[in-house]
């Protein structure tokens, strides 16, 4: 391997553009050799560098009081109160999971825990956003499997609660499912750490796991199409070692309770070369690393592959040198390696020796400040017209029945009963229970709420609104529950930036982001760009996936005994706040009911969501209301059947209003409104009114039916058996 | 015929429940052992014409579903 | 009265039993390091639950040999009590401080939700906070929860009334064979099982994350009342 | 020197994993698949001055930890 002639084929091979090339040659001022080759080709990856979508990530709101670290550290920090912080980010592993579901899945958990916990926070809770091909689709059912199996063996060996997450199916998805897994951690303000090194002559400290040759070159082939060469091109598969992860959190927390670390940085894509680089890079310093010392797992490694190797379960950090004795014990007593490998310099290079040999000598300041930014072309896009109502095929009944046993509204229990998500003591709302999942922070009163949302369909007709609404939509999430929100991350899955039209998609998105977060004081503190996720076919033509600009957003609550669920209680009146136009463009009931993808996605108006929701929130507080649940896929009738399923008490309810088509009213897709349940309803309704806030007499709760008319009664169980048949059918007979 | 499917991590993959077996064999004070690697296999009876048959049997089960090709490799034996 | 933890690497339930320890006596339990060899001053010994070094061989396997457990046996030995929960059950089935063994759940699937457990009978300190036959809400989270022994064995634990919990539905309606009710494919629906001296209890559910009335309510609570008021507290 | 300790399941002891394994391989097709049993392999290096000595070791290593004797059997073989 060492052997192989450094040029511009090799250049090419490793993905790096002409261009690219060039300016490595002209930084070096000679032939790179393998070693550099291999870290300027990792760290100009779309990956590492971001260079498609940095100059619109710079576009996003990122700043409020509340903010203590947005974007450019490993998590986002947000103030939760109490000298408290939340730190949280989402991360894909979108291609590994693929070629091998279980691996890829759970080493995708492994990396976002370590993003959290690498800034000082102990991990409280994991999320996930999973998106796969269509139900009938030949792989689903093994990258289904793979991908669950693999998020709860890890999430749950490492004892941290799956909490929540989201499922689509898709046809766009079938050569390339999205896997975006979200952590929340818990930190004290005044104990948070960060990656800029300091201090020349520190020591460079390696914990976890050993070096072996996993996934060389997974930064440059996440950021690669799919093609059919690529399973020749399969790195090693980084296979993922909860056991191991557990103890490098216990490890790190007990060291960083301590005066030892002066930064630290998680080994994540692109392993030893980003965290050195990151870290000496933002520290404004040098740093000299000596690979013999690297704890290995295999014989006869070479510098190239050490450090481009992904080995999971590692960690680098810069320590004091007094308290490297200290810190080298704590490391001993959690049976993990602790070796110094190298130590700061003031040379403003990273430079990297291997048997007596200089492998790799290279000026930071180009590496990282050079690194090449595109402002790539985009084609405008049509957005599609409004949709005139369709007439109804099927009567109400009959779509609430199809809808309900559909592939992206079907109870999940099948998934989130194999995630532990009551481990850790502090789970108020397990997933289904609202519409965030709420954990206490632990010796508080206080909660937060979290969840994770996007509607891809909506952002494939218009990317703008697919960005917005999915905003919306956690934003709503977390204020259906009481709490306040604070803010989210993103993970934006989109095809390939090279295709205007993709590229296209992926500002309008952005935009959509940002303009949603600005309007509803919710900004940007965390997130993660994967691209290129198209699947090429037999006739060389490339297919994006639907756009998923997932966003995962963060909520607080002073007092968690104030948070609701949306559960039916057993009495009640329901109200229906915000505005309903019956907007079946794009919705489920089109898809579901008559197979057509069409339309103009539901309008998102920030104003009218700002407003509604901060009038619910208010009520919530005040104690005005018993259940709550915001209105998404599958609109009002949908809604308000999930409420009955999840406690088995049931509601009547009164006819749709005169004026709209009934299947318009009760599947209608349109955004910035609840259903809430309460005994004041008066009050309530007099205080909405006063507030500017439509709100609409839906009936009561109480009885053992969802009862629409006379003709339409169902009880909760044959609500559920329909909404649970989904997942074990697909999964076949176990 | 009896077939064993034997399947095991392939080279270079890392082994956490071998290394964590490795460690703890050490502690309980078997001190030479290194290298622990672990496998499983999978014994059963197919409907087999001959062994060439069962063989094939064997094989063909490994590459459906007894082994994950993508980390692990396998080798069948028919046992008489 | 003193109540210690045992801490393995790998466990993940310990905060969970200390939060449900401390709710039900008032006072905060010690935690003890696995590499400990005594368990000296102790009225109650916990193996919470986790994954001890992974669960990587069998669950509990390597747990089982730590220098801790020898402290665990002769503090068993002399009559302390043990509670062992999940994990700790399996710890406690491989140092055959309690018989049987944990299989993999029958349907090979992780088991995370709420089941019901019927008390076998109230003879013990484990399960003298409730009354004979009463049915409660636990939350299950195993892999491997699936409890077998051989038949003599299972025959034994019946006729000396050391069955102490059974999987059950909400109406107490025990069946072996209906795989959502003996959800993990369990001998006899038998979840929870006592030593000879019933001082020694393992069960697989977790009644510590049912003891706060802020976080899901408090089903499990009478487990650990019930141990205080044995020991007088 | 190379040993391998095979553990499995005792004769009467009912495997859930070797009855999904069959029950997924007759879904597959394969249809005389009848008695899937499925065992661990542990695979170690050990200090040992010959193969009774090498024997001896994995014995005493099942024993200790590689098998859980309630439930599982075990054999050891030593491998040149
Ligand atoms: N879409 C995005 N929006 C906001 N911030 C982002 C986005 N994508 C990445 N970031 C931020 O850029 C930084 C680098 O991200 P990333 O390379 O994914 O981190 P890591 O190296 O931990 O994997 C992080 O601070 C991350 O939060
Ligand atoms: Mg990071």
């Amino acid at each position: 391997m060492t052997t192989a002639a450094v040029d511009i084929d090799l250049a090419r091979s490793f993905g790096l553009k002409d261009d690219e090339y060039e300016k490595v040659l002209s930084i070096m001022g000679r032939t790179p050799s393998l070693t550099e080759l291999g870290i300027f080709s990792v760290m100009w990856s779309e990956h590492c560098s971001y260079k498609s979508s940095r100059l619109h990530l710079k576009t996003l709101p990122t700043k409020a009081p509340w903010v203590i670290h947005g974007p450019g550290e490993n998590a986002g920090v947000v103030d939760i109160g109490e000298g408290l912080a939340a730190v949280f980010k989402m991360e894909s592993h979108n291609h590994p999971s693929f070629i091998e579901p279980y691996q890829g899945a759970a080493t995708g958990v492994g990396g976002i825990l370590r993003d959290v916990f690498t800034m000082g926070a102990r991990p409280i809770a994991n999320l996930n956003a999973l998106r796969f091909g269509a139900p009938d689709n030949a792989d689903t059912k093994r990258v289904v499997d793979g991908v669950v199996r693999g998020i709860g063996g890890y999430g749950n060996c490492v004892g941290v609660p799956t909490v929540g997450g989201e499922v689509n199916f898709h046809r766009s998805y079938n050569g390339n499912p999205l896997v975006n897994a979200m952590t929340v951690g818990l930190a004290q303000q005044d104990r948070i750490f960060l990656s800029a090194a300091a201090g020349v002559g520190n020591p460079v400290v390696y914990v976890g796991s050993k070096t072996g040759r996993d996934g060389i070159h997974g930064a440059t082939m996440s950021s690669a199409e799919f093609d059919a060469e690529s399973s020749s091109k399969r790195p090693t598969v980084q296979v993922g070692d909860p056991f191991t992860e557990k103890l490098l959190i216990e490890a790190c927390l007990e060291l960083m309770a301590t005066d030892a670390v002066v930064a630290i940085q998680d080994m994540g894509a692109a392993g030893l070369t980003s965290s050195a680089v990151e870290m000496a890079s933002k520290g404004g310093i040098g740093i000299d690393l000596e690979l013999d010392h690297v704890p290995q797992r295999e014989a006869n490694m070479q510098a190239y592959e050490m450090m481009l190797s992904e080995s999971q379960e590692r960690m680098l950090m810069v320590l004091r040198p007094d308290r490297t004795e200290a810190a080298r014990k704590i490391f001993e007593k959690w049976e993990l390696d602790f070796a110094i490998v190298g130590h700061l310099t003031d040379s403003g290079r990273i430079t990297v020796r291997h048997k007596g040999q200089v492998e790799a000598d290279i000026p930071l300041g180009p590496l990282a400040d050079e690194a090449p930014i595109y402002d790539r072309p985009t084609e405008p896009y049509d957005v599609p017209a409004p949709l005139t109502t369709p007439a109804d095929p099927v009567g109400i009944e009959g779509a609430l029945r199809t809808l309900l046993a559909s592939s992206d509204i079907a109870s999940r229990a099948w998934i989130w009963n194999q995630y532990d998500s009551t481990v850790g003591g502090q789970t108020v709302q397990r997933p289904g229970g609202a519409d965030s999942a709420i954990v206490r922070v632990e010796g508080t009163k206080r909660g937060l709420a979290m969840t994770t949302d996007c509607t891809p369909r909506y952002g494939q007709a218009d990317p703008y609104v697919g960005g917005a609404q999915a905003v919306a939509e956690v934003w709503r999430n977390l204020t259906a529950t009481g709490a306040k929100p604070l803010a989210m991350t993103d993970n934006l899955n989109f095809g390939s930036p090279e295709n205007p039209r993709i590229m296209a998609q992926f500002v309008q998105a952005v935009k959509g982001i940002g303009d949603a977060g600005r309007a509803l004081d919710f900004p940007v503190v965390s997130g993660n760009v994967s691209l290129y996720n198209e699947t090429r076919g037999e006739d060389g033509q490339a297919t994006a996936i639907q756009p998923a600009p997932v966003i995962g957003g963060v909520g607080v609550f002073e007092d968690v005994a104030q948070s609701i669920g949306l559960a039916m209680p057993e009495e009640g009146e329901l109200l229906l706040v915000g505005e309903t136009r019956g907007e079946l463009g794009q919705s489920l009931w089109l898809r579901e009911v008559c197979g057509r993808e069409e339309g103009a996605p539901p309008r998102v108006d920030f104003a009218e969501e700002r407003r509604n929701g901060d009038f619910v929130r208010g009520q919530i507080q005040q104690g005005a209301v018993d259940a709550c649940h915001d209105l998404a896929d599958g609109g009002l009738l949908v809604a308000l059947a999930e409420m009955v399923m999840a406690s088995g008490n049931g509601c009547k309810l009164q006819t749709a209003p005169h004026g709209m088509a009934e299947h318009a009213y009760w599947f209608g897709e349109d955004q910035a409104r609840y259903v809430v349940v309460t005994r004041q309803a008066d009050a309530f309704m007099a205080q909405a009114d006063a507030a500017g806030v439509p709100v609409r007499r839906l009936g009561h709760a109480g009885g053992e039916t969802l009862q629409l008319a006379d003709d339409i009664s169902l009880t909760a169980q044959q609500l559920r058996d329909l909404h649970e048949s989904f997942f074990p059918h697909l999964m076949g007979a176990e | 015929m009896k077939v064993r499917v034997f399947v095991y991590l392939k080279e270079g993959v890392l082994d956490p429940q071998g290394k964590a077996v490795g460690h703890a064999l050490q502690t309980l004070g078997f001190k030479g052992v290194e290298d622990v690697r672990i496998s499983r296999v999978v014994e059963l009876d197919v409907d087999a014409v001959d062994k060439a048959a069962a063989q094939k049997q064997g094989e063909d089960m490994a590459r459906a579903l007894l082994a994950n090709e993508v980390i692990e490799d396998f080798r069948v034996e028919v046992c008489a | 009265m003193k109540t210690g933890i045992v801490v393995f690497p790998g466990t993940n339930r310990e905060r969970d039993m200390v939060q449900a320890l401390t709710l039900a006596s008032g006072q905060a339990p010690q935690m003890l390091w696995h590499q400990q060899d005594s368990v000296d001053g102790l009225d109650l010994v916990v193996l919470p639950g986790g994954f001890s070094f992974g669960d990587y061989l069998r669950s509990g396997a390597m747990a089982a040999h730590s220098p801790i457990m020898n402290a665990v046996r002769a503090f068993a030995q002399k009559g302390g009590y043990v509670l062992g929960v999940c994990n700790g059950f399996q710890i406690l089935t491989e140092s055959q401080l309690l018989p049987g063994a944990l299989l993999r759940n029958a349907g090979m699937r992780f088991l995370s939700q709420d089941c019901h457990l019927k008390v076998e009978g109230r003879d013990s300190a484990f399960t003298a906070g409730w009354q004979t036959g009463d049915v409660f809400r636990a939350p299950m989270a195993h892999g491997d929860g699936n409890y077998t022994a051989a038949p003599d064995v299972l025959d034994r634990l019946e006729g000396e009334g050391r069955v102490a919990f059974r999987y059950c539905n909400a109406d107490g309606v025990v069946s072996d064979d209906d795989t959502r009710i003996n959800m993990n494919g369990s001998a006899r629906s038998i979840a929870g099982v006592l030593s000879e001296n019933r001082r020694v209890c393992g069960l697989m559910p977790h009644p510590e994350n049912l003891t706060d009335e802020a976080v899901g309510g408090t089903d499990g609570l009478p487990l650990f009342k019930g141990i205080m008021e044995a020991m007088g507290v």
